[in-house]
């Protein structure tokens, strides 16, 4: 079976999307960006293949599937938990001096993350978006913060070691294989008995044995120029957002991403082509790092920030524009009794206002709008987007997808799809189409 | 005239700063101690507390009641109740610097979030001054940043940035961008130093041109938390040296704590103006 | 090897000339006015024998020879903000350092400083604190804005009155003569043919190739009509020779000259508006030709004034067309206008699209820019691109960026023309894909 | 200081209600003052006028109430404006499309856009393409080295500007009307120097947000109504017993055209500060008194007091090169204890005089600090700080 690859190396999470020919998605995977953007990349791909193999072995049996599949990436993301572990030991005895005793510090703070890994990577938690280096740090965290506070340890310290460790891990490619994996996700599924997993797991070898032959595939994003691709397979991320959104909902006209790092306004035509852009970079503030901060600062998961957002009575206003100081009036605003939710309201309102502006630079919302990126995913940015857009331009169409933040992936791979057509004008290309610098 | 004990709280937004000094009659400054503490993620408050007791307790202070002056900078507003007054953060690096080196004519305090630049005369009279504002680039909230991203302590920064040849050009100044041109850069196996040095540079740039704004001369003490940083400062010196008339860049052991032990000195200074003038305006006072 | 056309070495032989004259201005006892690109007065100056000095030539040429930086950040120490318009900082910085102008030679003090207040409010703040520096008198010549898109008699008036009652008595007393009407009249002559043959050069680019760039090459080109030239038997001869030059690269089919080069191939045709980048000017200009983008028209061109709308110096009615020159300045045209202009331009010249650079410094050229490229896709039809940076303030050039920015624009003008024209080539096979690694070991 | 005022409904009023009321049509978007006024009569027009000039007594004569627009202030959400603007350039020209384009200046029937910098004067060129249906006049206020020139010219500016606003009111142009709105801005301008005099005496009773927001009720009211309020203002806060406070004196410089939050100013005055003068709204003291003399063309009289008796300020020719010099004696003839320059981010004018205005500041010994803010900061935590070291700086050393 013939596939196409799109990858988007994004500043802050790496995607990739399978195509078939008919220009259906069959696979999906992402991981977060991390130093070595080739493992990034790999892992992403590896997911994404390992997401097509899941649904076609998996698929049939409907809902147990599903929670095999489930299953199936706890196993991973055990197994990376075992290897930190160990990396945090070997990272702490490597310590002069101290080795000696920050080694059973540190294990015995590893254990209480080991402890709860079901409550971290059951129920689904890898699903709604959490990556291992987040649902594992904040777990961490709390841990050392704990332990702290009844002033036993040395924070600075212990936390240094983790850092250290969880880097070294992230950045080594080492999984346990798709079959073992498999078989031991099957045992951990009570509701498939013990035939139905020979027969699953047979299935499983012979997908294996014929995996979807990638025919064609491009990359895209803010580390497009790093991607190991030929010239010709790069496309700047403006044309594959707009490609993307164009495929989810054909009549978008505009689309918004907000990502990690940058917001593009997007304005496309009829068949998905640009027609103008906008984009900020510079400086982050309003984007998705901002709400990263945020998190981070109130001790939350980036995707509780939303929910508890919309639970607001009364917004406070926000004006800080700069991702750091928005940190530092969410504290003072806490302190002089402010509720949390209603600072988090402001907080995504100021956002989606700064994203406002971008909007109208690029030419405004004429017709269905499409918000892509990984900050599609918030409820309450959308919410406040979709306030904003039919206060300022009336009743419009906007159009969220749950796979938001693979738009720009899922564009890549149709340019890959539409055999990479280029016109002549731009051919051939002697330099790399993107700089990032 | 007799010997006063006063302390200074230096509020910042990481970490809360407590000294306690003496002022002997003729003007001459001792510090007795000088304590810090991460604020990090807690009530800044409830950090006040536990520290102003160290600082008490180090400086052999027995109760609060026994200080003649207790001063805030920075944000006074947490030590409400616990202070007599408050001095402005510039007001104070200004007086801490020069007891910390009378030499220096120009304080850059360089904290968490903020970098100020303040000229002052021999008697820590400031004459002008510059603070960023509203952007954290180039300071040391930026710094935390990548020296987590990149598995490295603090205090270990500086050499690691001496220590590298070259510098790595970093393109953007924002804090939070920075970090992943700093992701970027690794991917492309540059080294850690090269990396750092690069900051460094990119901070130092930042930094110089705040003196430029505030007409700082030399020399330059450098207080705050980056005070300690090696790499910043000789970053720093390098920036300046392309300047016609570079000044020398000092730092001290003690210059984290410039702040609180500038409040301190003026808290006696003004207790004794206090003291010798009709007691009216105590409340109005400096806050 | 940098690749030049011979006007260049023509232009630079002028020029060397100009600061040679300037380096011995008080021993010859020529007296120096000081005055601005737009509105100069260069006829009416050199009818007194008086040398104009352009502080803004002085810091674009100091943005070119990477001196700039240093300079703002002298100015900046003296305590002038980072927001403001770099070419003063530039200005400045260069005069606290000696005022050594590009050849090396000390630029004499001037002997008043002739302030045409048109198309920039800069101007003015400008000149106030010059006045502080070299105690000297002002000569302030307020030509009115065409805000509401017409130049009015009362404009033309009050400009003339002005020309009459402060500008030229005010040279009369440095000059210590009165002036030579004939000789001002021979200069305006000589001015309005030189315009002829710069309009016939620009207009040049309607050809496809066009012969010429006319944004990167074109700040050459206007080299000697907005200085000191403008009316010399020198600039005549200057652009009668460009005009052949030119006249001869069109014949032969050919492109412009690039530094690195003749151009390969007009892929992309561009209009652009705004001032160019000084400091990284060659690197800027190279991100175009690389993608074989030519600019055919743009505004900055036409700074020191706007000919091709036919206005030309005029003997006959020496004040008024001084005066009409001054109002008709780009930057003292309402931003409808130019808007309309730009929109002509880019339908004229057969442009594929246009790109507006907004300069940091330059409120005249950026405030409202934005609009004006909305208008300009409405009336013709083309998306416009938009890239940020600076004149001479080398900070806030970021070559990365504007790299992205302008080749995804191209990309952009490029997919658009694959996509309605036919020229999409199916053929193009699918590239090899790489290696891949299934993570499996079965 | 002497305020014998006509007592008015308004004066009934308790301090604090007043206070309230003008805080609240100060952050009300709506210009509801505008509306009433022009509900009265149906041939009433209202005309805004940009920072920092308005021809008023021209404006007024002919039947149309002026109307000054300083930007959206830290209450509007800049969307829609922001489109309009690239990033280094202020928030006023941002704020004040906002404003038109959500319908907030409905109820003006024109615009006029003075020569107050590149930024205003190409937003007038941006407004009459997105506002084609209204007055949008452009205003070039003579800056030239010759007065005659300078005088003739405005002349016929205003002259040419008198007949159009009178055409959109439907009144006929005469001399009279001119007058008596020379004469009822007298009024006006003898109240805002009333209330100027009163902070320079006793700035503890009349602090600098209230001053402000009395003044900012002044941009959009009717001259007279206007010289009313200050009135009734000047006598329910003088009565006040407020004890003075250890604080310095000052002069605010720079903040002439965008608009400083309402509280950034508080947060001067509570860093230990009287804020005794300021440039806040520059136009409501635009030039000496106009000559109402019935034997003189009321227009040359206008045109004069531009040319000759206007007020020296960043956006004007420093002819006589001194405005430093005028500066540093108005400090001294003030006493205030330093200057403060405020100035909004990327201003061309306040950022570009700013150099020479120190320098002569330093020679005559005057302390001075400067900042930058926006219309919409909402973080006064590094400007509380660097207003509190300037005022620490002056009490600790007392000043020079
Ligand atoms: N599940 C989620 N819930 C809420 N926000 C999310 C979620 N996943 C990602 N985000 C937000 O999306 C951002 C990353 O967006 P993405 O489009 O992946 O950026 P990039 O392409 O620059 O890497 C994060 O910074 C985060 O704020
Ligand atoms: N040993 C060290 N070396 C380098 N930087 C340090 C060191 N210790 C602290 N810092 C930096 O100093 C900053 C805190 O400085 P501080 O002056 O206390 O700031 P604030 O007053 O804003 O809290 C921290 O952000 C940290 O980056
Ligand atoms: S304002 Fe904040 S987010 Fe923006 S560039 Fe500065 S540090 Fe970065
Ligand atoms: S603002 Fe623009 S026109 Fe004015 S001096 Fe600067 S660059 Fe020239
Ligand atoms: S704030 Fe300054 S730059 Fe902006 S419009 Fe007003 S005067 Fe012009």
């Amino acid at each position: 079976m013939k596939s196409y690859l799109g990858i988007d190396l994004g500043s802050t999470t790496s995607k990739a999307v399978l195509l078939d020919e008919n220009e259906q998605v069959i696979g999906r995977g992402i991981t977060n960006t991390r130093a070595n953007y080739d493992v990034a990349v790999e892992v992403a791909r590896r997911e994404a293949l390992a997401d097509a193999l899941l649904s076609r072995v998996l698929g049939p049996l409907g809902e147990r599937g599903a929670e095999a599949a489930r299953a199936f990436r706890f196993e991973g993301d055990l197994h990376r938990l075992r290897q930190l572990r160990q990396t945090c030991r070997s990272v702490a005895s490597a310590i002069p001096g101290d080795g000696a005793r920050l080694v059973p510090e540190m294990d015995t703070l590893m254990a209480r993350v080991v402890d709860v890994a079901d409550e971290l990577f059951g129920g689904g938690a890898r699903d709604r978006g959490a990556f291992f280096r987040d649902l594992v740090g904040a777990r961490f965290y709390s841990a050392l913060d704990e332990a702290c506070a009844r002033g036993q340890l040395d924070f600075d310290r212990l936390s240094g070691i983790y850092d250290r460790a969880i880097l070294q891990v992230e950045n080594q490619l080492d999984e346990v294989p798709f079959i073992d994996a498999l078989e031991a996700a099957l045992r951990r599924t009570p509701s498939i008995d013990a035939a139905e997993r020979e027969a699953t797991l047979r299935t499983g070898i012979d997908a294996v044995r014929h995996p979807p032959e990638i025919a064609a595939m491009v990359g895209t994003g803010y580390g497009r120029a790093r991607l190991p691709f030929a010239r010709e397979c790069i496309r700047s991320e403006i044309l594959c957002h707009g490609m993307g959104a164009h495929a989810m909902f054909p009549a978008t006209r505009t689309v918004l991403d907000i990502g990690g790092q940058d917001t593009k306004a997007i304005q496309v035509d009829g068949a998905g082509l640009v027609t103008g852009f906008q984009m900020n970079d510079r400086c982050a503030a309003g984007c998705g790092r901002y709400l990263g901060y945020i998190a981070d600062e109130l001790n939350l998961a980036l995707q509780e920030l939303g929910p508890l957002a919309l639970t607001a009575d009364k917004p406070c206003r926000i004006t800080s524009t700069c991702t750091v100081f928005a940190g530092i009036e969410l504290r003072d605003l806490l302190a002089v009794g402010e509720k949390r939710e209603n600072v988090l309201a402001g907080l995504h309102r100021a956002i989606v206002t700064r994203a406002m502006s971008l909007l109208a630079r690029s030419g405004g919302v004429n017709d269905q709008l499409t918000f892509t990126g990984g900050v599609a995913k918030n409820p309450a940015c959308t919410g406040a987007l979709t306030e904003l857009v039919s206060r300022h331009y009336g009743p419009r169409t906007i159009n969220i997808s749950a796979d938001s933040i693979y738009t720009g992936a899922l564009g890549g791979a149709l340019f890959a799809r539409r055999d990479l057509r280029v016109p002549d004008v731009t051919e051939p290309t002697k330099e790399c189409a993107t700089c990032i610098d | 005239m007799h010997r006063l004990t006063t302390a200074g709280i230096d509020i910042g937004s990481s970490a809360i700063k407590v000294a306690v000094v003496d002022e002997e009659a003729d003007g001459q400054i001792t510090v007795r101690s000088a304590v810090s503490e991460r604020i990090r993620r807690r009530a800044p408050a409830q950090v006040l507390g536990l520290i102003f007791e160290r600082a008490l307790a180090e400086a052999r202070v027995g109760a609060a009641a026994d200080l003649a002056y207790i001063a805030s900078t920075g944000e006074g507003d947490v030590a409400q109740g616990l202070r007599t007054g408050h001095f402005y953060g510039m007001t104070s690096h200004a007086r801490g610097g020069l007891i910390l080196e009378p030499r220096a004519r120009t304080v850059l305090d360089v904290g968490a979030l903020y970098a100020r630049a303040i000229q002052v005369d021999e008697h820590a009279k400031v004459l002008s001054y510059r603070m960023t504002s509203q952007c954290a680039a180039g300071t040391g909230q930026f710094v935390e940043n990548i020296a987590r991203y990149l598995g490295v302590r603090l205090d270990e920064v500086g050499d690691i940035s001496n220590a590298a040849q070259r510098a790595e050009p970093v393109s953007g100044i924002c804090a939070v961008l920075a970090e992943t041109d700093v992701i970027n850069m690794v991917s492309r196996g540059i080294a850690t130093g090269e990396i750092l040095r690069g900051i460094h540079e990119s901070i130092a740039q930042q930094l110089a041109k705040l003196l430029r704004a505030a007409r700082g001369k030399g020399p330059v003490l450098m207080t705050g938390g980056l005070a300690a940083d090696a790499g910043l400062r000789a970053a720093l010196t390098r920036r300046l040296g392309e300047d016609d008339k570079a000044p020398e860049i000092l730092s001290h052991p003690r210059s984290l704590y410039a702040g609180a032990i500038g409040a301190a000195a003026w808290g006696a200074f003004r207790h004794r103006k206090l003291e010798r003038a009709a007691p009216i305006d105590q409340e109005a006072g400096l806050a | 090897m940098i690749q030049k056309e011979q006007s260049m070495e023509t232009q630079k032989a002028m020029l060397a000339g100009y600061f040679g004259r300037l380096a011995t201005a008080q021993r010859d006892h020529r007296p120096v006015v000081y005055t601005f690109v737009p509105g100069n007065l260069t006829e009416l100056l050199s009818a007194f024998d008086v040398i104009p000095v352009y502080p803004e030539i002085n810091a674009l040429q100091s943005g070119m020879r990477q001196r700039s930086d240093g300079f703002i950040r002298e100015a900046e120490r003296a305590g002038h903000s980072e927001d403001v318009c770099s070419y003063v900082k530039c200005d400045l910085g260069m005069m606290m350092k000696g005022n050594l102008g590009p050849t090396g030679e000390a630029i004499p003090p001037p002997d008043l400083l002739l302030c045409s207040f048109t198309g920039c409010f800069v101007f003015m703040k400008w000149f106030e604190l010059l006045r502080e520096q070299y105690g000297c008198d002002i000569a302030m010549l307020h030509v009115p804005y065409q805000g509401d898109g017409k130049l009015t008699p009362a404009m033309r008036a009050y400009v003339v009155e002005q020309l009459e009652r402060e500008v030229i008595p005010k040279l009369e007393k440095i000059a210590g003569r009165k002036l030579d009407q004939a000789r001002l009249e021979e200069n305006l002559a000589r001015s309005a043919r030189a315009e002829d043959d710069l309009v016939h050069v620009f207009e040049s680019a309607k050809a496809r190739p066009s012969p010429i760039d006319a944004y990167f090459a074109g700040v050459y080109y206007i080299g000697p009509i907005f200085t000191s030239f403008r009316g010399s038997q020198d600039a005549c001869d200057y652009y009668a020779a460009l005009r052949r030059e030119v006249d001869e690269r069109r014949a032969a089919g050919l492109g412009p000259v690039t530094p690195d080069g003749p151009m390969a191939q007009e892929k992309y045709r561009l209009v652009i508006e705004g001032p160019p980048n000084w400091t990284s000017f060659r690197n800027f200009w190279k991100i175009f030709y690389d993608e074989g983008a030519v600019a055919v028209a743009s505004t900055y061109t036409k700074v020191g004034g706007v000919y091709d709308t036919g206005f030309r110096h005029d003997p006959r009615r020496p004040l008024e067309s001084l005066a009409d020159y001054c109002l008709g300045c780009y930057t003292n045209l309402s931003l409808p206008a130019r808007t309309e202009l730009i929109a002509r331009n880019v339908r004229e010249y057969q442009a594929d699209g246009f790109l507006f650079h907004s300069v940091k410094s330059c409120n005249s050229f950026s405030a409202g820019q934005l609009h004006m490229m909305r208008e300009v896709e409405r009336l013709s039809g083309v998306p416009g691109g938009f890239i940020e940076s600076d004149l001479v303030d080398g900070r806030y050039y970021s070559h990365a960026n504007i790299k992205n920015r302008v080749e995804s624009y191209l990309q952009m003008l490029g997919s658009r023309r694959g996509a309605a024209g036919t020229t999409s080539s199916a053929s193009a096979a699918p590239p090899a894909s790489p290696q891949l690694h299934l993570p499996v070991h079965s | 200081m002497t305020a014998t005022p006509p007592t008015t409904a308004e004066a009934a009023r308790p301090l604090t209600t007043l206070l309230a009321d003008l805080e609240a049509s100060h952050r009300s978007l709506g210009m509801e003052r505008v509306r009433s006024w022009k509900a009265a009569a149906p041939e009433r027009r209202a005309i805004g006028c940009l920072p920092v000039f308005a021809p008023r007594e021209v404006l007024w004569a002919a039947g149309a109430l002026p109307v000054f627009i300083r930007g959206g202030g830290d209450q509007l959400e800049t969307i829609r404006g922001d489109a309009y603007y690239q990033s280094y350039i202020c928030r006023l020209p941002r704020s004040t499309l906002e404003l038109g384009l959500g319908g907030w200046l409905d109820a003006l029937d024109g615009m006029i856009f003075p020569n107050t910098c590149d930024v205003i004067r190409n937003l007038s060129g941006v407004w009459s393409s997105l506002f084609p249906a209204k007055l949008t006049r452009f205003l070039d206020p003579p800056q030239a080295g010759d007065q005659a020139a300078g005088i003739r010219f405005w002349r016929s500016e205003l002259s040419a500007l008198y007949r159009d606003v009178c055409a959109l009111s439907g009144r006929e142009p005469a001399p009279e009307a001119l007058r008596a709105a020379i004469l009822a801005y007298h009024q006006a301008r003898r109240a805002a120097r009333r209330l100027e005099a009163a902070r320079i005496e006793t700035p503890w009773r009349f602090p600098v947000d209230e001053t402000y927001l009395l003044r900012r009720a002044g941009d959009v009211m009717p001259p007279l109504e206007w010289a009313r309020l200050v009135d009734d203002y000047l006598v329910a806060a003088g009565a006040r017993t407020v004890r003075p406070e250890d604080r310095i004196r000052v002069l605010v410089q720079g903040a002439f055209c965008e608009q400083p939050p309402l509280g950034l100013l508080r947060a001067l005055e509570r860093a230990g500060c009287y804020v005794i003068a300021d440039d806040l709204t520059l136009g409501h003291l635009d030039s000496d008194d106009p000559d109402p003399d019935p034997g003189l063309d009321p227009l040359q009289a206008l045109a004069e007091a531009e040319m000759v008796g206007r007020t020296a300020s960043a956006v004007r020719y420093d002819a006589q090169g001194d405005r430093g010099r005028c500066l540093a004696a108005e400090a001294k003839r003030l006493h205030a204890d330093g200057i403060i320059f405020a100035a909004p981010s990327f201003c061309d004018p306040a950022l570009l005089d700013q150099p020479r205005l120190t320098k002569a500041l330093g020679d005559a010994q005057v302390p001075y600090t400067a900042f930058k803010y926006a219309e919409n900061t909402g973080q006064f935590q590094s400007i509380r700080e660097q207003a509190g070291t300037f005022a620490d700086s002056v009490k600790l050393w007392g000043h020079a």
